[in-house]
């Protein structure tokens, strides 16, 4: 101990233990530079306008992000968001046509209550894997809503004006959708770090049976997530037909493996036990500005995707790299 | 009403879930009940590739019917399964897209002409000149590429239109929304804008970020057909890309089978351009207008002389024996 | 027997579904016969290949998310390179591609080795990498395919001195899924190599400390599943004569598969049977739901109900035979 | 025996990001020789065994094999340099059969049956998954494997911990003629007995430190025993239990009583009772059913038969949570069973205060940091590492699982083998920690495979075997003879020969030291 005390520790080395016990620094630092490239290559771009856009298009990421999180914890994984938020978009800007905006609300967030409370059930009491649990009710969730969307078609559809105010609208630079997500992810990240449930979390995706051993019952915490996992998709979806304002039945499907790959950079491991919600906002954030970044790039569509996908392997390589230097 | 109909029609097609692809699939559903022909609609309807339509389609031959209506998810890859459909007996017509198989019947939209006639209108209102915002389809998808060919054309005959940007939508609304909010952010000045049929969600995010409003063009999908009326400011064009295809698909594929062959393979629906910027295009779109159908569907939902089914009976959505 | 028994038991309930499956197809449509068999096998033949691939990763305990992007680049490859060339071009081009799909997993693998990220985020970056290849090759659906390729899954087997009727009921394509798995997986499996994957699969540490490679075995397993995607890649070349940039389905339809197989998504269990068998099981599944003209937006619950059905009938009878 | 050394490690050092957990290790193994390796929980031991079988990396050494440097980088190629380790944690593919195990080491199956046989375990079948095979056999089997090819140096890792006697009697007698035939081998065991009866010398770590080396000779357990403690020698005896302690009245109704309970196969109408500030032993060989009556008792398996009564009213178990509103807490033997091993020291110990549905909520940090302290002072938790319970040493990790019911004031807690693979000053913390419990009048069962543990501790002793409870000695009629020949279902006063370890003279009571009994 003490020969290790007198030996100066080099620089580079303290700079690295530094961001390892703070694993947002190196992510934060990441998403400024990903800006200043940004900004390099199209002077002018990074301004007030644009970083209330990226916010817009990066909360619903971040909450879908914020349910693999928790599933993740457990070592699950939620494929099923996709679909649940499509519906209860889908459903609110149907019913909202003939129903009291309550009422609409309950509706569109009842297949989400269902589908997550299918999905516990099937990971929690029948151990079914999380990947073809969520796949399958997702699945199944899509038919429903193609036999439902056909009962609609001659209804029509509106985007109730208080989503659109939420979804698209900026007060004083700063987007509406803030009010809903500010609240939202300190719940969460209060829930994960500071809370009964969130401790659960952790420690049923650590080591299952430690935690039946001290009394904890599965299917109860498997459950209570999947079922909050979905509720928070079905938020989403409002938030997202909000944002998009066109109701379509594969709405939020293609935020599905983004929302996965902002919690892996954000470092939550995929193998449970291990990993934060902040973390994961701000991975949502970087990839949301990616997406910003290989838009602007003029280039083959081909060469973008390689682009990407070459980025989120190097971002996540070099973080796991800083953080397990401890 | 099943005991009216003598044929079994199947019907094949590759993308689920899209307001264009949905409308084609009630169409030809509403169509085959209209017709009093058909005893039974037998829909393969799922997201899948060529491989899977080829699947499909032999499932169909198994199924021995009569005839079938495919969307093709391409030309040339569902060869062989038309082919083997042909020799079965089966008449095959192609909606939408053209196939390679010479034995099938195509009654298509016009795609190259969609995106020439579109864009063409879009350089013209631009005064000739200036720079354009193209925003196309799904990269790798043939209809994509297909209007690429229209639009480039187009672009041809206008040599000082430059395009300011090229982007692929994925024919999705957020994506496309999200590149058109971050292409505005960049303040790079544009003259006009070219959508894939991804349109009322650009005009949206032109309103709510208080963008100048330049000429757009997109389909007569019914959200965007009823923005050309409505936005105050807004000049742009829809060009009508009727899903109701798939009805004058069944159409085409009864007459071959009461034995009125048509004169070609090929029937083509040439796409019409409806514009705000006179007087006629306007009344025009006020009566194409629909608000009460999803915005994501095109309000061309008949075709005079091939669909006979009415508005009641599309939107049902209901086939033969439901 | 009984070793057997509980190590095979849930393939020989696949199978028997399978059969069972056929009977109520015969009783759908009395007229099915050796043609649509012949069918059948070829729509199974992508899938089996995609899952083939899927199953080598999940036994060494990974996943790999880049299966279907894997087949589309090998697809439009071979379509784009075999286009306008002759007939003896594609000998060359079929190995060049196999080769391909051999380098590009290792390269998975070796990915998933040397950054110590975990393999669902490698190949989920892989997959837009391939993906981005892909489009690059070929940016629309295009290319061609030798005639041979093509014959090559289409019709029987002769085989002298059986009568007409057997024959028909062994289409090319079964004969081919069965040649190329086998040749590869049946010696492998049985090997040191064979199990030092299966090892790896099931305890990562007992493997090393068994003096198992760990890194290696896993770079051989990701470049095996590179090699059968590969094969996938060919055989949608084959059947549409065409390659298309943009993934088909196969990628869930893997997994699922793998799981319905009894392949347990740990790891370190299971075999390739059980898989092959459950595509041949889906496959009937949508044969059916389209021979019965089920309206299609409820062909997707049904699909959706069973694979879900299955897999917790699965787990509660695990659950049965554990207390 | 002057003969060069077969292996002669020096210098062997390994860091652990911050912690040392070699510093300055040599070890130096004579051919012929079975030497052993001590130390207390965390010394190292464990490290050192993986560095010299190339499991992992050291950061300084140097390590020669026949007087020649070798560099060895991972275990196939301490295999070729002839040094074959069995681990402390059974190294079979768990889902592998025995026969595909063999064949992805290279191992020859006729020695390795043979071996096995040797070992005393008659009807193994080859075709059996690993998995499948109870912990004990296993580790048979690794040390079967590794015989089969002959190696040069055998590094055993506490292979006899897990082990019952009957089978740690074979496994000595085995080690003992691998020295015999010019081998060597390396054993570290906690157990003075073993090493007494087996060892020529050993080499005593402390703090990732080589301190000495020593013959085994009658009387050098002090020896080693200080050199393994250094300046935190302890010799805490358990305090003995007070005569007004012995002679409180029984009260009327027992904290918990078993009625003919049985389970499955395994476990057969045992009947005992448990009181309240009674400390039970049980005693068994392996597998007899011991492990299904902990698990029954804690809610883990539902019994097949019987009633369990607790504090008079009958109860039914069937998940651990209804067990522990009964107020009965379970420390698994396998620490890993019982430990989440990313998550910090507080968070393991406050686990179960979260368990039920009403606790999920706001949890009122300031309570829980002061009882989850009060629970580490109690039990001297060694926290430098604390923000993941990995980290931590066996020793600490085990007093984890412990902490985990004190903080919780569980007034019944079922220890099974808490003591497991844990040096003899922690060893003597928990039995004292045990004494203490049952003092403030929780009660405690306690399960043992250290026949010498239960006169320090218990008050009474259980004996199981085949399922079936045998007989309940007083603790003052519980000598080690006695409960082995119990233990082997042999009846009370009989006299037999069964083991080195049992020998008929050793049968005056054990002293009360901390070092347990040369035979
Ligand atoms: N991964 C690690 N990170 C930090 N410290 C570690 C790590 N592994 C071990 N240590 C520390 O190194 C020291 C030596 O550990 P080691 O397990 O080798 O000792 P040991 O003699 O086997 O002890 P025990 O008998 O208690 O298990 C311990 O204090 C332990 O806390
Ligand atoms: N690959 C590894 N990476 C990090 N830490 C490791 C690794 N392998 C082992 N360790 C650490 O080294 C220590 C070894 O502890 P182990 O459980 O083997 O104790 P032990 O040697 O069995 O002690 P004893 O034999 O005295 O009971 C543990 O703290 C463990 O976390
Ligand atoms: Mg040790
Ligand atoms: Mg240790």
């Amino acid at each position: 101990m003490s020969t290790s005390a007198i030996t100066p520790v080099p620089f580079g080395r303290r700079i690295k233990r530094f961001m390892a016990d703070r694993p947002l620094v190196p992510l934060i630092i990441l998403l400024v530079i990903l800006v200043v490239i940004l900004q390099i290559l199209r002077p002018g771009i990074v301004n007030e306008r644009w970083i209330a856009n990226t916010i817009k298009f990066a909360i619903p990421l971040a909450i879908l992000a914020g349910c693999q999180t928790m599933t993740m914890l457990t070592g699950g994984i939620d494929l099923s968001v996709g679909t649940v938020a499509t519906m209860s978009a889908f459903i609110m800007a149907t019913q909202i046509v003939s129903q009291d905006p309550a009422i609409a609300f309950l509706l569109a967030m009842m297949p989400a209550v269902l589908i997550g409370l299918v999905n516990g059930i099937g990971v929690g009491v029948f151990r079914v894997h999380p990947l073809i649990m969520t796949l399958g009710t997702s699945l199944i969730g899509t038919g429903c809503l193609q036999v439902y969307q056909r009962t609609v078609i001659a209804s029509g559809a509106k985007i109730p004006g208080f989503l659109a105010w939420l979804g698209t609208g900026v007060t004083s630079g700063f987007p509406n959708a803030l009010l809903l997500f500010v609240p939202l992810a300190a719940l969460i990240v209060f829930t994960l770090a500071r809370t009964g449930f969130g401790r659960l979390l952790y420690a049923v995706g650590d080591n299952e049976r430690a935690t039946r051993l001290s009394g904890v019952q599965y299917w109860q915490v498997i459950t209570a997530l999947y079922v909050t996992s979905s509720l928070l998709a079905g938020i989403t979806g409002l938030l997202y037909i909000g944002l998009i304002k066109a109701p379509s039945l594969s709405l939020a499907e293609p935020l599905v493996l983004p929302s996965v790959a902002a919690a892996v950079i954000g470092g939550t491991s995929i193998f449970g036990g291990r990993g934060g919600y902040t973390g994961t906002i701000i991975g949502a954030l970087i990839l949301t500005v990616l997406t910003t970044l290989l838009t602007i790039l003029q280039m083959p569509e081909g060469a973008r995707r390689i682009l990407f996908g070459l980025i989120v392997l190097f971002v996540t390589a070099a973080y796991l790299r800083i953080v397990e230097e401890r | 009403s099943a005991a009216a109909g003598k044929y079994t029609i199947g019907i094949s097609n590759t993308v689920q879930g899209n307001g264009w692809r949905e409308e084609m699939v009630c169409a030809m559903k509403a169509q085959a009940l209209a017709s009093g022909e058909v005893a039974k609609l037998n829909i393969a309807h799922r997201n899948t590739d060529a491989a899977g339509q080829l699947e499909d389609i032999r499932n169909l031959i198994s199924a021995k019917v009569d005839a079938i209506v495919v969307n093709p998810a391409d030309p040339a890859g569902i060869k062989a399964g038309l082919e083997e459909a042909t020799k079965a007996g089966i008449v095959v017509v192609a909606v939408d897209q053209a196939v390679t198989e010479p034995s099938a019947y195509i009654i298509s939209n016009n795609q190259e002409e969609y995106a020439y006639l579109g864009a063409k209108w879009l350089f013209q209102q631009m005064g000739g000149k200036g720079e354009v915002f193209y925003m196309r389809g799904a990269a790798g998808a043939s209809a994509d590429s297909d209007r690429d060919k229209g639009f480039k054309k187009a672009l041809a005959e206008f040599p000082d239109v430059k395009v300011a940007q090229e982007v692929f939508t994925g024919w999705q609304q957020d994506q496309a929304k999200q590149q058109i909010l971050s292409f505005l952010s960049t303040g790079t000045p544009i003259n006009g804008i070219w959508t894939s049929g991804i349109d009322n969600v650009i005009v949206d995010a032109l309103v709510e970020s208080q963008a100048p409003l330049v000429p757009i063009v997109g389909a007569d999908n019914a959200g965007f057909v009823g923005q050309l009326s409505s936005v105050k400011g807004l000049v742009g064009a829809a060009v009508t890309n009727p899903g109701s295809i798939g009805g004058a698909g069944v159409t085409l594929a009864l007459q071959i089978l009461d034995g009125k062959k048509p004169a070609q393979q090929t029937v083509l629906v040439q796409p019409q351009l409806w514009e705000n910027a006179t007087d006629e295009g306007k009344a025009k779109l006020k009566a194409a207008a629909d608000p009460s159908l999803s915005p994501e569907w095109p309000v061309s939902i008949s075709i005079p002389d091939w669909t006979t089914y009415t508005k009641d009976q599309i939107v049902a959505c209901k086939g033969p024996g439901e | 027997m009984s070793h057997f028994l509980r190590r095979q038991g849930w393939v020989i309930g696949l199978l028997a579904l399978l059969i069972v499956l056929f009977i109520a197809t015969r009783i759908i449509q009395p007229g099915y016969g050796s043609g649509d068999f012949g069918s059948l096998a070829r729509a199974v033949l992508p899938y089996a290949f995609a899952v083939a691939a899927q199953t080598v990763v999940v036994i060494a305990g990974g996943i790999d998310l880049s299966v279907a992007a894997m087949m589309a680049l090998t697809s439009v490859t071979a379509a784009s390179m075999m286009a306008g060339a002759s007939e003896e071009y594609a000998l060359l081009v079929v190995p060049f591609v196999l080769a391909m799909g051999l380098v590009l997993g290792a390269l998975n693998g070796l990915l998933i080795v040397v950054t110590r990220v975990p393999d669902i985020v490698v190949t989920l970056a892989m997959l837009f990498v391939l993906q981005g290849a892909a489009l690059l090759v070929l940016d629309a659906p295009g290319g061609a395919a030798a005639e041979w390729l093509k014959a090559l899954i289409s019709g029987t087997v002769p085989i002298p001195g059986l009568p007409d009727a057997i024959d028909a009921w062994l289409p090319k394509a079964l004969l081919v899924l069965v040649v190329c798995l086998c040749v590869i997986w049946v010696p492998l499996r049985r090997s040191r190599l064979g199990l030092s994957i299966y090892a790896i699969g099931s305890s990562e540490l007992a493997a090393f400390r068994s003096g198992v490679p760990v890194k290696r075995t896993r770079i051989i397993a990701y470049a095996l599943s590179g090699l059968f995607a590969a094969f996938g890649g060919l055989a949608l070349t084959m059947s549409t004569g065409i390659g298309a940039p943009i993934p088909g389905p196969y990628l869930l339809a893997s997994v699922a598969a793998v799981v319905l197989g009894g392949v347990a998504l740990g790891g370190g269990k299971g075999g390739l049977l059980g898989p092959i068998v459950a595509v041949f099981v889906l496959r009937l599944v949508r044969t059916d739901l389209t021979l019965l003209a089920i309206d299609p937006n409820v062909t997707a619950i049904i699909e959706g109900a069973i694979m879900v059905a299955v897999v917790m009938f699965g787990a509660f009878i695990t659950m049965r035979g554990r207390q | 025996m002057t003969t060069s050394p077969l292996l002669d490690a020096t210098g062997v050092a390994k860091n652990y990001g911050a912690v040392a957990a070699l510093r300055n290790a040599s070890l130096s193994v004579l051919p012929g020789e079975v030497h052993a390796l001590m130390g207390a929980n965390g010394a190292g031991k464990s490290t050192l065994v993986k560095i010299l079988t190339g499991a992992i990396s050291a950061n300084a050494g140097r390590i020669l094999i026949r007087g020649e440097a070798r560099d060895i980088r991972s275990p196939a190629a301490a295999r070729r340099a002839g040094l074959l380790p069995v681990y402390q944690e059974p190294s079979l593919i768990p889902d592998l059969d025995v026969l595909s195990n063999l064949r992805l080491t290279g191992t020859p199956v006729e020695p390795f049956r043979a071996w096995v046989r040797e070992l005393g375990i008659a009807d193994l079948d080859l075709r059996d998954t690993a998995r499948d095979i109870p912990l004990a056999v296993l580790r048979v089997l690794d040390l079967a494997r590794a015989l089969a090819v002959e190696p040069d140096v055998l590094l055993l890792d506490e292979m006899t911990a897990a082990l019952p006697a009957n089978l740690a009697e074979k496994v000595l007698e085995v080690v003992r003629r691998q020295g015999d035939a010019g081998r060597a081998v390396i054993f570290i065991s906690h157990r003075f007995v073993e090493i007494s009866a087996l060892c020529d010398r050993a080499t005593v770590l402390r703090d990732g430190e080589t301190v000495g080396v020593v013959d085994i000779v009658p009387g050098v357990e002090e020896k080693i025993v200080e050199l393994m403690l250094g300046t935190r020698i302890v010799k805490t005896h358990v305090a003995a239990r007070s005569a007004a302690e012995k002679a409180a009245p029984a009260p009327a109704r027992p904290r918990l009583a078993v009625h003919n309970l049985r389970v499955g196969t395994k476990l057969n109408d045992v009947s005992f009772d448990l009181r309240d500030g009674e400390v039970a032993g049980v005693v068994a060989l392996e597998g007899q059913g011991q492990d299904e009556l902990f698990a029954a008792l804690a809610g883990s398996i539902r019994p097949s038969g019987g009633t369990i009564d607790v504090d008079g009213s009958p109860v039914k178990f069937s998940h651990p949570i209804d067990a522990i509103r009964a107020g009965i807490a379970y420390v698994p033997g396998d620490r890993s069973e019982a430990l989440a091993m990313q998550r910090s020291v507080r968070e393991n110990i406050a686990l179960p205060f979260s368990a039920a549905l009403r606790n999920w909520g706001p949890i009122n940090m300031r309570k829980e940091r002061a009882t989850v302290l009060s629970a580490i002072e109690r039990l001297q938790i060694d926290t430098r590492a604390q923000g993941e319970v990995q980290r931590l040493s066996g020793g600490n990790q085990q007093k984890v699982t412990i902490a985990r019911w004190i903080a919780a004031d569980a007034r019944t807690i079922l220890c099974f083998d808490p003591t497991r693979g844990i040096d003899v000053g922690t060893k003597q913390e928990i039995y004292k920690l045990l004494r203490e419990l049952a003092g403030h009048g929780k009660s405690v069962l306690f399960y043992t495979s250290e026949l010498e543990e239960v006169q320090r501790v218990c008050d009474r002793v259980i004996v199981i075997f085949g399922g079936r409870l045998v007989d309940i000695f007083p603790v003052e009629e519980a000598d080690e003879p006695a409960l082995m020949r119990a233990a082997y279902g042999l009846p009370r006063g009989a006299k037999a020969d069964i083991g080195i370890l049992a020998a008929p003279t050793a049968s005056d009571a054990p002293s009360s030291d901390a070092l347990g009994t040369k035979p």
